[in-house]
């Protein structure tokens, strides 16, 4: 009976341990992530202890820097929670940035073309309207899919293109301001527009993004159908002999994955530019893969490093503005920070178990039995992937 | 007008540019940064400058120098428009200047357009006159207004000096594919065009490179791009951006700006022929003196064309 | 000549972490000879062979080839030298060739290219001096199990092994085709080959071979001369004790049938899986269904769960017509399935136990509620079923991955008798468990016939068949042959309907 | 339509089809050896750059497609390392490879070939027309009047069909990429192969680079790749994991593309934003008919853990 406490002392002890070196170890990985990105500025003649100030200082120096990282981390946290979703499922959506277009179009029809309504009502059905837009964009990748067995990573990329060309027809086409002569559709009504906060840029949008996070997270982890989704996503095969429709559970979650892009896509148009036009987005869809990485691909986590994201962007336009260097230069760091976040577990997992058993053996005492290889790979999530066909 | 800080001689003025694109592009956004440079270096003036901003960030920026103190900021394209607009009340020492529109706002909103249907119009009177096929072809890059603008120009140009003329005209959709762009104009010289303008910046020179395998001319946009193929392209349509935003920028630092729209064309010397370079000796006297005569009607104002 | 040791291994030790699964063995090995390796699920039979062949390196110990030392850095060493090893589980690549699966990584000379035409040639002189019967030229995925085994062997030969090792290769084989083999093995041994033979059936070691050496958790008990034991012997030594059948008490007869099936058909792309099955279970029953592995088994228990699609026939519970099932409608009619993969289709490893203990239940009360789970109850039903199914495990959090296979499927076992079956479908209940965790399982699965549950258990270890069933069917190329109750059942002739040797007698009988 | 149209609709689809072909095959070499890439396109504009780089530097062609192929074989090299050795997520390490390859060139391309107005110019692949054969009417026009790469990534197709099918090498990648265990186990060196897939991977990358920027235009533009990298993985996939798939579909897409831009000609008016969705559109087509019917080797993204390092 006191061997069962203390075996269950012990793990608890250890899951915390666990997510706690896990988060030294991401913050550990950006760190040297930045520190490589340093040697790509050195090496391309920038002053890398000043440009990481200039980031420090744009990004979180004052109010304002902070919140234009918010404002970024906004569609950032949109496309992460897509992609994050869909991952837990056992689904690679790479299609966040297709979706993201889709919602804003469907998002912006609803906004121009159903007028006289009051806010309160003309609002929702903006985000409701972008929430299927970037549903329908990824159902069809989830059709393809479950219909025809079509990889829905190269259904998702492919989708990602058309609707970047869908949306510049669009706004140079049919949507295009009556009377302009510019690629843009005409202002949306303020009935449609997401309110400020603080009397700045940033907007309800991202409130609405944090949400969505922490519906997610209880979704995956409180409800009925998140246990079905992490069951189909860990193990397809079992979930299908255990009862579990895999087929519509993989059809549902493309679908509300691409609506939380779409969501994304309508609030970047209603919270920030107010009208639609072509290439609005400069990859947030894509960022959104290593914001979920890096976060986890925990809802929760999610907010984490899209702030993180955010705040690389904001403050690499600030370097920007006063050096000039080019922005190219955060695609460096990211992808550092994801290949870091990626193999984590081959440079650091024996470290990191080493730690753990010391530390736990400090509290509890030592355990005589053997730890399969597997575990650390159970608890991180991450680089691990199952459930795929 | 409220900005007139600038003034001050003491202290350099401050000028900011925002291009949407990368400034090495050898087209739009490279001009944008030879007119600051120019700015620089014949006004004295302290510059900055940040390539590649999207609309989802201008705001972030046109703020961020307005709050550094800079006395100017221009914004090279309509796309910052609407944020400068929404910005330019909260900083009334400081003038915006949107390049390629036609906004304007009291106190210190400003805009500066070239008369890209007039662009257009010349480049198509040249490449209709050197045309021995009777087909000549414009390629647009991104689908905005200056390209749109300056291709419908040059299928007026064109139809207007010789009216038998055929004009082939279409839109790549972006600035970046070179390689498509190349085939675009080789398909359009295939189809009998021999003289080919490419206006799409980055990808734009795919059209030049392409008349130069198919020894065929072209004619080269916004920029003198004879070095680029010293026998292919007779001459370019130079739209001096730089020119203009240095005038622009010249008054404001005199107190003489008003918050309202330019447009500047060949009338204002904004727009004007790059030298035939190598050319000048193959192009038949005839037709030289026929290119005069459009600049010169142009130029007096014989001719207008709106750039509506 | 006849005692020449060909290999030997000195104190041999291999560990996988804390666990020791290989404990110090010392073997001999002689040339010519057909040596069996027996012992129980786990007890490191596949370990030793891994190292002898190069899969694995050996912690402590020696092993000496031809007298002299080796260590083998890779199975390509240990071919060089002249061991190979026939895996438990096939090591063939279904989308090439025979030739290019039996060639791959052999160099014929300097030549980069792949001498095709000459390697069919070399294969088929092999083939025929062995009488391997194998047709070079096929493809590995279109030839039947029999065939890939001959294709491994002759993998083996190509490389000029003199040493072959055979894990289990009775396993997936129908009767007919391991008569076959044992004259291929036969063949080998008149041409000098030694050949170590893996297998759980007493029966067939005393028909091949010469020697057997027995191993029980990690350490080799001893090696005789197959000639002087009896199989009470071998299997005291393998198990540590006498074989104890479990008690079983008869069944009252009578009972309502609950759960019967008739005409069953099913095919995919043309080829016939299940051929008009019927079969009736009453209350309180358990219907054996044995037959050699790959017969329909696993088709089988899918179709009655409706993950596999009919032609024809119909599923009946307590009378009424079932229609179209799906495993989450069967399972609300009490209808509990362990399946045959624990691992793939039973438990999604990488949750814990709590979780895959509700996998069954977690869209009713007290689960959730409102779509919501209810975490506490959860755990507590977890905290409750291990305390019950006494399960080996940290704590109900923890991932089911990190349990042992006997303790993976207890958990699943708990999880289907939470359902309160009426019905219980079990396929190889007991695979790769020990005798010990088997027992378990097999006292829970009479429990559960005792109040009153009809069992259908398919299993291809025939003593797990005659032990719990009350009637036993046997089933064949998707047909069930026979339907005998367990008294008038007889070994022999259950052998012979597993070998398709007799003529489908009797049509199925429904009860 | 003419013959003429004909021949130079034919000469352009090979044109265009020749960087996705390089491409393409490029990917082949690591999706049979069981490497999933959607790096490709990052792949791609590196060696763009090394392309024009090298030529600038050195002054000649040659020297530009050695830094190509030598960039390619680097970063295929890194790619090997991070998707073989340390087993990561294939598909969010080609993610990321995307990624470096946006900025480094961008941030490279710079520092290495300036910031000025006027763009650097190189030595580019010279058109060579073949002799007698490019005098064939028609025909001769179109196929014999190519320049240097393109008839070598048509010489590459045969040449890797006999790599693939005819040599002991080719049949090691072929078995690692369906049953890496069952290949380790005959002793052959999965990671050693997969390797050695990536890093041929990578130099076609980098010469499909090459065939963009010097082949095309002698310069490097920012992101001239333009999706290349992406449809070249559909034209594997649609080419059924063959050489000569992948090269039918290549053409497929190039001519695809050819058409594309000359349909206007034809007179035929549909908003020029539709004709940029055809490729990806066809290549979602050809996937769903597809499905199920191809035959993706069946290690695909799957790490592998080899015999040899597990005892350790
Ligand atoms: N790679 C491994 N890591 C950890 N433990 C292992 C590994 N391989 C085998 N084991 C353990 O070693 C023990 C012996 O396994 P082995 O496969 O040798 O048994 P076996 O006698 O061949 O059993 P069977 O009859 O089921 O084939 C088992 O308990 C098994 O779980
Ligand atoms: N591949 C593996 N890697 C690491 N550890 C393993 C591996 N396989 C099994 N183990 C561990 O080895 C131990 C023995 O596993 P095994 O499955 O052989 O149990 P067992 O002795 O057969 O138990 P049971 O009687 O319950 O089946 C367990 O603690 C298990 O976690
Ligand atoms: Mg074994
Ligand atoms: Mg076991």
């Amino acid at each position: 009976m006191a061997q069962e406490m203390r075996a269950t002392i012990h793990e608890s002890l250890e899951r915390k341990l666990n997510v706690l070196t896990d988060i030294v170890f991401y913050a550990g990985s950006v760190a040297i992530a930045l520190l490589a990105g340093g040697l790509v500025m050195l090496v391309a003649g920038v002053s890398p202890i000043e440009a990481y100030k200039l980031i420090w200082d744009g990004a979180v120096g004052d109010a304002n820097g902070f919140k234009e990282t918010l404002v970024k981390a906004t569609p950032l946290l949109f496309a992460g929670l897509c992609y994050t979703f869909a991952y837990r499922c056992g689904l690679f959506n790479i299609g966040a940035e297709g979706q993201l277009y889709v919602g804003a179009l469907a998002g912006t029809v609803a906004a121009l073309y159903v007028p006289g309504l009051p806010w309160y009502v003309h609002l929702p059905v903006c985000i409701l309207a972008g929430c299927a837009g970037g549903a329908i964009w990824a159902g069809i990748a989830g059709f393809l899919k479950v219909g025809r067995g079509a990889s829905e990573i190269i259904n998702t990329i492919m989708l990602n293109y058309v609707a970047i060309y869908l949306v510049s027809y669009m706004v140079t086409g049919p949507m295009k301001e009556p009377g302009g002569t510019l690629p843009q559709t005409a202002r949306l009504p303020d009935s449609a527009l997401l309110g400020k906060l603080f009397d700045s840029r940033l907007h309800y949008g991202f409130l609405l993004a944090v949400a969505a996070a922490i519906l997610l997270y209880f979704i995956l982890h409180r409800t009925v159908w998140g246990y079905e989704i992490r069951a189909v996503g860990l193990n397809k095969q079992a979930a299908k002999v255990m009862g579990i429709p895999v087929n519509r559970n993989v059809l549902l979650v493309m679908m509300l994955s691409g609506a939380i892009a779409g969501i994304g896509g309508y609030a970047e148009i209603a919270g920030v530019q107010n009208r639609l036009f072509q290439n609005f987005s400069p990859g947030f869809g894509y960022d959104g893969i290593a914001v979920a990485l890096v976060g986890g691909a925990h809802p929760l986590g999610n907010i984490g490093s899209a702030i993180l994201f955010g705040g690389l962007r904001s403050g690499a336009n600030a370097m920007q503005r006063m050096t000039g260097t080019s922005t190219s230069l955060v695609y460096v760091i990211q992808a550092t920070i994801i290949i870091l976040v990626v193999c984590n577990r081959y440079w650091f997992g024996g470290l990191k178990k080493r730690i753990i058993a010391s530390l736990t053996a400090r509290v509890v005492g030592r355990r005589s039995d053997a730890r399969p290889e597997e575990n650390v790979a159970v608890v991180l999530g991450i680089g691990e992937r199952e459930g795929r066909s | 007008g409220g900005a007139d800080s600038g003034g001050d001689a003491a202290e350099p003025l401050k000028v900011a540019l925002l291009t949407p694109g990368p400034i090495n592009d050898n087209g739009w956004n490279a001009t944008a940064y030879a007119g600051l440079t120019l700015i620089q270096e014949e006004l004295g003036a302290e510059t900055a400058y940040s390539e590649k901003v999207g609309n989802s960030d201008a705001a972030e920026f046109i703020r961020g120098y307005a709050e550094d103190g800079y006395d100017v900021i221009i914004g090279h394209g309509f796309e910052y428009g609407d944020v400068m607009k929404e910005i330019a009340p909260d900083f009334e020492d400081t003038w915006f200047l949107v390049n390629s529109s036609t906004l304007s706002q009291e106190p210190n909103l400003a805009s500066l357009s070239l008369n890209n249907s007039e662009q257009g119009y010349l480049m198509g009177s040249i490449a209709a006159l050197m045309s021995q096929t009777g087909k000549v072809a414009a390629i647009g890059g991104s689908e905005i207004p200056p390209i749109t603008k300056s291709v419908q120009g040059f299928e007026l140009g064109a139809k207007e000096t010789v009216p038998s003329i055929e004009v082939l005209t279409t839109m790549l959709g972006g600035d970046s594919d070179v390689a498509k762009a190349k085939e675009t104009a080789i398909s359009f010289i295939e189809e009998g065009a021999d003289v080919v303008m490419t206006n799409a910046n980055q990808a734009g020179l795919g059209g030049i490179e392409a008349a130069k395998q198919k020894g065929v001319l072209a004619i080269g946009s916004n920029q003198d791009q004879n070095p680029n193929a010293p026998d292919t392209v007779v001459t370019s349509v130079i739209q001096d951006y730089p020119q203009a935003m240095k005038v622009v920028v010249e008054r404001i630092s005199k107190g003489e700006m008003k918050a309202e729209s330019q447009l500047l064309g060949v009338k204002e010397g904004a727009i004007y022929l790059a030298p035939f370079h190598g050319f000048e000796d193959k192009i038949p006297q005839e037709t030289k003196d026929k290119i005069e005569a459009i600049v010169a009607s142009l130029m007096d104002g014989v001719k207008v064309i709106s750039n509506e | 000549m006849e005692t020449e040791i060909i290999l030997e291994t000195l104190e041999l030790v291999k560990r996988f972490g804390s666990f020791t699964a290989n404990d110090r063995l010392s073997l001999a090995f002689r040339k010519g000879e057909i040596h069996a390796l027996l012992g129980e699920n786990g007890a490191g039979k596949s370990t030793l062979m891994n190292m002898l062949s190069g899969m694995l390196s050996p912690d402590e110990g020696q092993i000496l080839f031809r007298g002299r030392p080796v260590a083998f850095a890779s199975p390509r060493e240990a071919a060089r030298e002249g061991i190979g090893m026939v895996h438990q589980h096939f090591m063939l690549i279904p989308a090439l060739t025979v030739a290019e699966n039996v060639a791959l990584g052999m160099k014929q000379g300097r030549s980069p290219f792949f001498g095709y035409k000459r390697a069919c040639a070399a294969i088929r002189e092999l083939s025929d001096r062995f009488g391997l019967d194998v047709d070079p030229e096929k493809r590995v995925s279109s030839l039947s199990v029999g065939q890939q085994q001959r294709v491994e062997i002759m993998k083996t030969l190509f490389r000029g092994a003199d040493f072959i090792i055979l894990d289990e290769p009775t396993a997936v084989l129908t009767p007919p085709e391991v008569k076959e083999l044992f004259r291929v093995l036969r063949t080998l041994k008149e041409n000098g080959k030694t050949i170590v033979f893996i297998s759980h059936k007493l029966k067939e070691i005393r028909e091949i071979c010469d020697r057997v050496s027995v191993l029980r958790l990690g350490k080799l008990i001893g090696t005789t001369d197959q000639a002087d034991t009896t199989s009470a012997d071998l299997a005291r030594m393998m198990i540590g004790r006498d074989i104890q059948a479990p008690i079983r008490r008869t069944r009252e007869s009578g009972g309502r049938v609950r759960f019967e099936a008739r005409g069953l058909h099913a095919s995919e792309n043309g080829v016939r899986l299940l051929k008009n099955i019927s079969f009736g279970i009453r209350e309180g029953e358990i219907l054996g269904i044995a037959g050699v592995d790959g017969n329909g088994q696993r088709e089988l228990s899918e179709a009655l769960l409706g993950l596999l699609p009919m032609q024809a026939g119909s599923v009946l519970l307590d009378g009424e017509e079932l229609g179209r099932r799906h495993p989450r409608r069967m399972t609300a009619l009490g209808v509990a399935y362990i399946p045959e993969d624990r691992q793939k289709d039973g438990l999604v490893l990488q949750m814990s136990i709590e979780e895959n203990l509700i996998a069954k239940e977690y869209r009713s009360a007290p689960f959730s509620r409102g779509g919501i789970v209810n975490k506490r109850k959860v755990k507590l039903n977890a905290e409750e079923q291990i305390r019950k199914f006494s399960v080996k495990a940290p704590g109900p959090g923890a991932p089911v991955g990190r349990l042992s296979g006997g303790n993976q499927q207890k958990v699943i076992l708990a999880r289907e008798l939470m359902l309160n079956p009426g019905v219980m479908i079990a396929m190889q209940p007991t695979r790769g468990m020990d005798v010990g965790a088997a027992e378990n399982v097999h006292r829970r699965m009479l429990e559960a016939r005792d109040r009153g549950c009809s069992v259908l258990l398919i299993s291809t270890e025939l003593e797990e068949i005659m032990t719990l069933s009350d009637r036993i069917a046997v089933l064949y190329k998707g047909e069930l042959l026979d339907t005998m109750d367990r008294e008038e059942a007889e070994l022999d002739r259950i052998g012979m309907l597993m070998a398709g040797a007799l003529p489908n007698a009797a049509e199925a009988i429904i009860h | 339509m003419n013959e003429e149209v004909v021949v130079s609709f034919l000469a352009a689809a090979i044109r265009l089809s020749v960087p996705l072909l390089l491409a393409g095959i490029g990917i082949l070499f690591m999706s049979r050896s069981g490497i999933l890439n959607i790096g490709m396109e990052g792949m791609v504009l590196m060696g763009a750059l090394a392309g024009v780089v090298g030529a600038h530097y050195y002054g000649s062609m040659e020297a530009g497609l050695l830094a190509s192929v030598l960039a390619g074989a680097f970063i295929g090299l890194v790619f090997a390392f991070l998707v073989v050795t340390t087993g990561a997520d294939q598909v969010v390490i080609g993610t990321a490879i995307n990624l470096l390859g946006l900025g480094l060139t961008t941030v490279f391309g710079r520092s290495l070939l300036g910031m000025g107005q006027e763009a650097v110019q190189a030595e580019g692949i010279p058109v060579i027309p073949i002799p007698i054969l490019a005098d064939i009417p028609y025909v001769g026009e179109a196929l014999f009047h190519q320049n240097l790469l393109a008839y070598a990534s048509f010489l590459l197709v045969p040449a890797a069909a006999l790599l693939f099918y005819k040599t002991n090498w080719g049949l090691q990648v072929r078995a690692v990429g369906e049953h890496p265990l069952a290949a380790d186990t005959l002793g052959i060196r999965v990671h050693k192969t997969r390797y050695a897939c990536c890093v041929i991977g990578g130099m076609l990358a980098g010469i499909a680079g090459c065939s963009l920027s010097l082949g095309i235009l002698n310069q490097f533009t920012e992101n001239m790749a333009a999706g290349r990298g992406f449809i070249a993985l559909s034209a594997v996939i649609f080419g059924k994991w063959t050489p000569g798939g992948t090269m039918a579909a290549s053409l497929l897409f190039g001519g695809a593309d050819a058409l594309q831009l000359r349909f206007q000609s034809f007179g035929i008016q549909i908003p020029y934003q539709f004709m940029l969705m055809f490729p990806y559109l066809l290549t979602m087509i050809a996937l769903a008919w597809f499905s199920g019917k191809g035959k993706q080797p069946a290690a695909t993204a799957v790490p592998y853990k080899s015999l040899s390092n597990r005892s350790e």
